[in-house]
């Protein structure tokens, strides 16, 4: 099955076990992103540390791979800078269009990722929470401006 | 009662030549989306391009008066198969527009009313004051809801709805319509629960207090027979794509002194009387509510559409729709782990039958489906507050037509299963 | 350039292969009101149908997936024909609900505002006061006048106009633009005069008071190569079938910021971001203005007229329709009793040619001229002022495309003298 | 030429010639129809006499059917009852669309518009005055009342 090559092991378990979920009381911005075709949302929060980076937390619903691409996020750009981590949603971005081949360095378990760029239905799945993390990251900085 | 041939059926659709994913047979139950087009409705519109284009109502050539006539032809039998009269038709681009056509007359009534502007004879029917009351149901497809609510966001009236009851119909006890009450909006046929809905029971009620009742027969007109003189109400709206016909046609129907009564919604050519630089008017319905050139060809797609059905029998096509839903009801409720949103029995229900599955997502059913050839719809299908009622974040849905067979509900049930076994869920 | 080849194009029209009346070949001067369509066009809708049929935008299984590829492929080709970005490209059913999007943004905006909604960011520059100016011409299509006056009518702006020469072009002389001028729409090329617009200069002065400017590029997108940046307009709305595509689709590109600031026009589905009973949100720029299920197929029908159109060369079909211009102006000149409505010289002037016969009326002319096989429109061509501005009741008006040819300009001269024959009038 | 069924020599005769062209000052009601493809327009007044007949007079610009027609009616109609000009139009329509043979005792030379069937797109061209007629007739019995 092809299927396999989107539901791999790794993203079932991080579907099964996520990681990093449930929302810190503490956050300089708040984002609530939804995928209005099937319903899926995720709630995301962003807090500025002192030495530049951004702690994020979340909750979510929704299917497998959105599920699973939070919980990489969560171990990809928790506490990561603006920059590095909008680096990395561009080049998440840029595989699921098949423009960038995966970069292990970059996306950490991210890059078992790639076999969604198959069913561009379930790109935007995958999306939500980095789109939702830029979003929010974007707002937290520049509140602290 | 003549049984479907199905068989037969299948071979009037090109589509079903095809194959999906890993070669596997087309199951295609998405026809709650759009229905396939059989070869005779796209011979149809060929035809009409190739012997007959020309812009209609708007020529004296030979070319012209035959697009008009096709056309016209083609409102006539669109007309007798709800049992309407032609001119009480109007052509949109579907539903979804001639929902909005019926509360946009409601806004321009009540913004030219107020403004002192001239309204065609008996419009006040359509001018709405500050607290007056439209009512919906919880079960309305964004299409019969959001209009609604932008009509009440802009005149000050006050969007009610009627709810839900535990097995998916209509809680008629919650009704309490008022002379308050201007327009009862509702759907024949819930595209999420598959509920068919007590049409008259709603509009006897709705016309005591003198409402307006808008219906959406989008999953209604192409599943069952209907008759807008037996239902009673006001008006009706429906999409061609969802009942074989083509993209981009969609119609409404309207009490003739109705249509009368609306001033226009879209402006432009072929719906005037006589324009000068300062002021128009208007032509009578249907044309007033048609500017610019019509999708004629789509509208006789539609009648081949029409034709095509009729040759069915829309009385077979009913049961054959019953047989299959009794049937994907019954195989559904003994896979555990599954639960049916909406009715769990055949009775007052159409054939959308919506599901979810423990522990998985729609959207991850929805792939496996897929994968094995079993094309359905995932989400919530465009009516999302029933997702809410029903407290889960979308469904799974299967929707049965003409070409659909047992072997279809056996390749949804078999679906289910893979993708409970891949995912390591249910038994 | 490149001349056309117009044997090899009408070839590639099934239409052609038909005769009218008196077993006639078809001369078709006609396509200001609708073009015929070649093969390319009807084989990728039916391609469409038969292999990837769909709703776009709602179904995770695979013939969904491809029939949203193949809509969304589709509109960035037509954004790359007029030089825009795709999801600046709004479908709508024709140009006149195109036009209409833009009217009722504000009034919906106007509205809104006045009741104290959320509006989108910057949803200001569509909020109307009661004095406001709208500035049209006296050469506007009825689609891009009533509209406008429809919407005067509502918010208490006002209606105002720039004249005509009496050679057929717009009186810029007659511009009196202010603060008050909100919007100047205004059409790039008369329907009916044939007269082509400065649209540049226009814009320059629409511009330095800070209104919008809607361009209605009906008669200019598919005869000549448009650039929407190069315009420098805030917003173009034209039609697929007068394009040598498929009716029942319409397009609107807009600036990107001015989409964003617009409210919603008509609601529904696919145009949502959340909705409950209570209230719903909206969705960005293109989808917002899509509500309902898309003519996804006219989309794709489109997109191969463009193939067809860029395989031919936008340069070489201005070009094409120029010479014939000229022929026909030129031929129209020297037979007795004719008038020519509108410019008398090619420059500045596209393929539209309208005119009177002394002592005939148009529909007179227009009979005799089907009797030939010569199908040209007649009447006041939804330009009704026009009419009124050059004082004749109706026109005779032929048009030509890049399936016309000399001996189609021939066939016109000698049907006009036929008629003048038949009614013994002229020479 | 089909033609000729259409533009027969009594037709274009009365275009040529209209009989009672021109609007009389003294009437019950007037109304004004117009063809909006084409527009052609007539301007028609009904006064109503004692002897329960009602005379009409016009003007109007149109093409040679719309125009001929308008001269037809004149001889036709002028100084019949509402309800004998009722019949007549009836008659007329029903001629048009060919559920009908033209019958001379009511239409006169009317009968010569049946060549008018065949060009669906000019009947309206034929009823004009004829509708406005009735609609004129009828407006000015209402008042009479
Ligand atoms: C200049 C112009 N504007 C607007 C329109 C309206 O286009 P449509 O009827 O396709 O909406 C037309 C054609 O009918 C036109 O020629
Ligand atoms: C019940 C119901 N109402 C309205 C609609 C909207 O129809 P359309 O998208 O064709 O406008 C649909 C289908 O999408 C529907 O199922």
């Amino acid at each position: 099955m092809n299927l396999e090559n989107m539901y791999q092991e790794i993203i079932l378990d991080h579907y099964k076990h996520p990681h990093g979920k449930g929302l810190k009381d503490d956050f300089a911005a708040e984002v609530h992103h939804v995928n209005p075709t099937c319903g899926d949302e995720i709630t995301l929060r962003i807090t500025p540390n002192e030495d530049g980076t951004l702690t994020v937390s979340y909750d979510n619903q929704g299917c497998s791979i959105s599920q699973a691409s939070a919980s990489i996020l969560f171990d990809q750009l928790n506490n990561v800078t603006l920059e590095e981590g909008t680096q990395a949603v561009e080049h998440l971005i840029a595989m699921l269009q098949r423009t960038e081949e995966p970069n292990e360095d970059i996306l950490g378990d991210g890059v078992a990722l790639v076999g969604v760029a198959q069913y561009p239905a379930r790109v935007k799945c995958a999306l939500l929470s980095w789109m939702a993390w830029k979003d929010a990251a974007i707002q937290a900085i520049g509140k602290g401006e | 009662m003549a049984p479907l041939d199905v068989a037969k059926i299948r071979a009037d659709f090109p589509i079903f030549d095809r194959t999906v994913r890993n070669d596997r047979r087309l199951v295609y139950l998405d026809s709650g989306a759009t229905s396939q087009k059989p070869r005779q409705v796209l011979d149809a519109e060929r035809n009409f391009y190739e012997h007959h284009n020309a812009a209609v109502h708007r020529g004296a050539h030979q070319l012209a008066e035959e697009a008009t006539d096709a056309f016209e032809a083609a409102r006539a039998t669109i007309a007798r198969f709800v049992g309407a009269q032609p001119d009480d038709i109007v052509f949109t681009k579907n539903a979804t527009e001639a929902l909005n056509l019926v509360s946009y007359s409601f806004l321009n009534a009540t913004i030219k009313s107020a403004r002192g502007k001239a309204l065609p004879e008996g419009a006040e029917r359509f001018v709405l004051a500050e607290g007056d009351e439209i009512v919906v149901t919880e079960m309305e497809h964004h299409a019969n809801l959001v209009p609604w609510q932008e009509l009440c966001d802009k005149t000050g009236a006050v969007l009610k709805w009627i709810g839900l009851t535990d097995d998916g119909r209509l809680d008629l006890s919650s009704i309490d319509f008022s002379e308050r009450t201007r327009v009862v909006a509702f759907t024949h046929q819930s595209n999420l629960l598959g509920t068919v809905n007590d049409v008259q029971a709603v509009v006897a009620k709705a016309h005591a207090v003198n409402a307006l009742v808008v219906l959406d027969a989008c999953q209604s007109v192409p599943h069952m027979p209907v008759d807008v003189v037996e239902l009673g109400v006001d008006f009706i709206a429906w999409s061609g794509h969802k009942m074989l016909g083509p993209l981009g046609i969609g119609c409404l129907w309207g009490k003739a002194e109705l249509l009368a009564a609306m001033p226009p919604f879209i402006t432009g050519g072929s719906m005037i009387e006589t324009v000068h630089m300062e002021s128009s008017t208007f032509a009578a319905p249907p044309k007033r509510f048609e500017a610019g050139v019509p999708m004629a060809a789509q509208a006789v797609g539609l009648a081949a559409a029409i034709d095509y059905l009729n040759d069915l029998g829309m009385d077979n096509v009913a049961e054959h729709e019953h047989r299959l839903t009794q049937l994907a009801l019954d195989a559904l409720s003994v896979i555990s782990g599954v639960r049916i949103i909406g009715p769990t029995v055949a009775h007052e229900r159409g054939s959308a039958v919506s599901f979810v599955v423990d522990g998985l997502h729609p959207h991850d059913v929805g792939q496996i489906l897929d994968e094995h050839g079993v094309a359905v719809r995932v989400g919530h299908h465009c009516a999302w507050p029933v997702c809410r009622r029903y407290n889960v974040p979308a469904t799974t849905r299967a929707t049965f037509y003409v070409y659909n067979d047992e072997a279809d509900v056996t390749a949804l049930v078999d679906g289910i299963k893979a993708a409970q076994r891949f995912f390591g869920v249910g038994e």
